[in-house]
């Protein structure tokens, strides 16, 4: 039953990864990768690794998406 | 057409290579000779609950100390290259207003945030999680500040000796560990308690908590050079 | 049968995960998207209670709870970029 | 316990069904903020009602999944709050159904008369 979930998983990362890589919009892309982190932090509890999903969940999913928003903001303010 | 064709090739070749791998595959079935060796000795020897918290702390606590370096050495890039623009931008703010309701949840969860951050990194021995994972919820917590309340300032001189302070005592902890015990981050200089309970793993929450300040100071500085420094409206 | 129940209840959550995917891809707007992003989040936080449970263990739920705390911290910071407000 | 033990699990079915549902509304909807209302409401009480279903089967966990609850049910409706304001802000357009709009200007100047 566990590797159905797996197989599911592994697919929606893949949908997402190629959404964040071939969107055409930035803001995009960059909530598709934090949506890749959030899926992949979910496999890895399954695959019975709480501290990697942990780090994934409060890093991957959470802190880089916000780094990258401001990022995208300090570029925005400069080309106004 | 030609280049798709080629490409194509590539692709067809690589899993050629590759495919062995695929179709011979079998899982792991039994540990390897170090892993087995951590698994065995690893309660008696340092007295966490959470073995991957003996791993990163005692056992490879040399690259826990490099990738802490490596942050500083981001954090303190991101500063200088930001402060240097961020110098002349001082014209009036045209940021549009928070709303109260974000303004008073705020209240309520900044405090919840870091209390979240501190369970995590204290009880690192016995659940998943640790310095980095409790630092970077910290810093959450402080994201959560700036949202609320844009034209906040940070004490920096703050900030910069809270991560001094903190780098510098998990290196002395270091220290202790050759000085009174068998190596370098040996944690059994202090009493190994009780598996399983919270004063128990000798240096181990201690080193945990000095790492969780330090990214999480470092993290927040990471941020709040990031932000716009807006003047108030 | 209660874990034939609770095998039926993850496959709904699987579902309504899917459906959130076919509009985060469909979506025309960014908001959209990150409406499904929001609705993502908070149904793996149900998934991830229910692998815990079958798996046992109850420190799982340490992940859940840095999500049920931090996931909505991207929607906030995506709204405040969008309303030029950051 | 074995009458507990389904209670629990019927609860859980419930929830899920909630999320099922939270998903269709997101697909279904007509525009944004009938989306958001769909999407956040349902799926919030899916995520609170599975979550209750688990802490009514093993009375070890029910602190834990209590807490979980609690940050669910604050942090939830703010980001949707913030989300569709700045939708608002944006100019999302509205489906022709909708009656009333009540942060629009018009109707701004229409209650301070």
């Amino acid at each position: 039953m566990s590797i159905l979930l797996a197989i599911f998983l592994g697919l929606v990362i893949l949908v997402l990864a190629g959404t964040a890589i071939y969107h055409k919009n930035t803001k995009v892309a960059i909530i598709a990768a934090g949506a890749v982190g959030l899926f992949a932090s979910v496999l890895y509890i399954l695959l019975a690794a709480p501290d990697v999903a942990l780090t994934e969940a409060s890093i991957g999913s959470g802190l880089s998406t916000i780094i990258f928003f401001y990022v995208l903001n300090k570029i925005r303010q400069t080309n106004d | 057409m030609i280049k798709k064709g080629i490409l194509l090739l590539i692709l067809v070749g690589f899993f050629a290579v590759i495919s062995s791998l695929i179709i011979n595959f079998t899982g792991n079935e039994a540990l390897n000779p170090m892993a087995k060796h951590y698994a065995e000795n690893g309660p008696s020897e340092v007295g966490a609950a959470n073995l991957v918290t003996a791993v990163v702390v005692t056992y490879r606590g040399l690259d826990t100390l490099g990738e802490i370096t490596i942050l500083f050495i981001a954090a303190a890039i991101i500063g200088f290259f930001l402060k240097a623009h961020n110098a002349d931008a001082d014209r009036p703010s045209r940021l549009r207003k928070t709303s109260e309701i974000l303004e008073t949840a705020s209240t309520l969860l900044v405090p919840t945030i870091f209390m979240l951050g501190a369970y995590i990194f204290i009880n690192g021995h016995l659940t998943p999680g640790g310095g980095f994972q409790g630092g970077a919820v910290m810093a959450s917590g402080v994201m959560m500040i700036i949202l609320a309340r844009p034209t906040s300032k940070f004490n920096h001189k703050l900030l910069s000796v809270l991560e001094s302070v903190s780098g510098v005592a998990f290196v002395i902890l270091g220290v202790l560990g050759v000085v009174l015990a068998s190596g370098f981050l040996n944690n059994s200089f202090l009493p190994l308690g009780e598996l399983g309970s919270i004063l128990s793993a000798g240096a181990i929450p201690i080193i945990y908590v000095s790492i969780g300040i330090k990214v999480g100071s470092e993290l927040t500085g990471i941020l709040d050079s990031l932000k716009e420094h807006q003047n108030e409206i | 049968m209660v874990n034939t129940i609770l095998i039926m209840a993850g496959v709904l959550m699987a579902l309504g995960i899917l459906l959130a995917l076919f509009r985060f891809i469909l979506g025309p707007d960014v908001t959209d998207r990150a409406i499904a992003f929001d609705v993502m989040t908070v149904s793996s936080i149900s998934v991830i209670a229910l692998i815990a449970y079958f798996a046992g263990r109850v420190i799982y739920l340490d992940v859940a709870l840095v999500y049920g705390l931090l996931s909505f911290l991207s929607v906030v910071v995506i709204g405040r970029y969008i309303e030029r407000g950051l | 316990m074995e009458i507990r033990e389904t209670v629990g699990a019927a609860v859980t079915l419930l929830g899920s069904v909630f999320i099922f549902l939270g998903g269709l509304g997101i697909v279904r909807m007509p525009d944004l903020f009938n989306r958001i209302q769909a999407g956040t409401k349902a799926s919030t009480l899916g995520t609170i009602l599975s979550l209750l279903g688990l802490a009514i089967m093993n009375e070890a966990w029910i602190w834990k999944l209590l807490v979980i609850i609690f940050f669910v049910l604050i942090t939830n409706p703010i980001s949707s709050n913030v989300i569709s304001r700045a939708a608002h802000f944006r100019g999302t357009r509205m489906t022709n159904k909708t009656v009333a709009d009540l942060l629009s200007d018009k109707n701004k100047k229409i209650s301070e008369e």
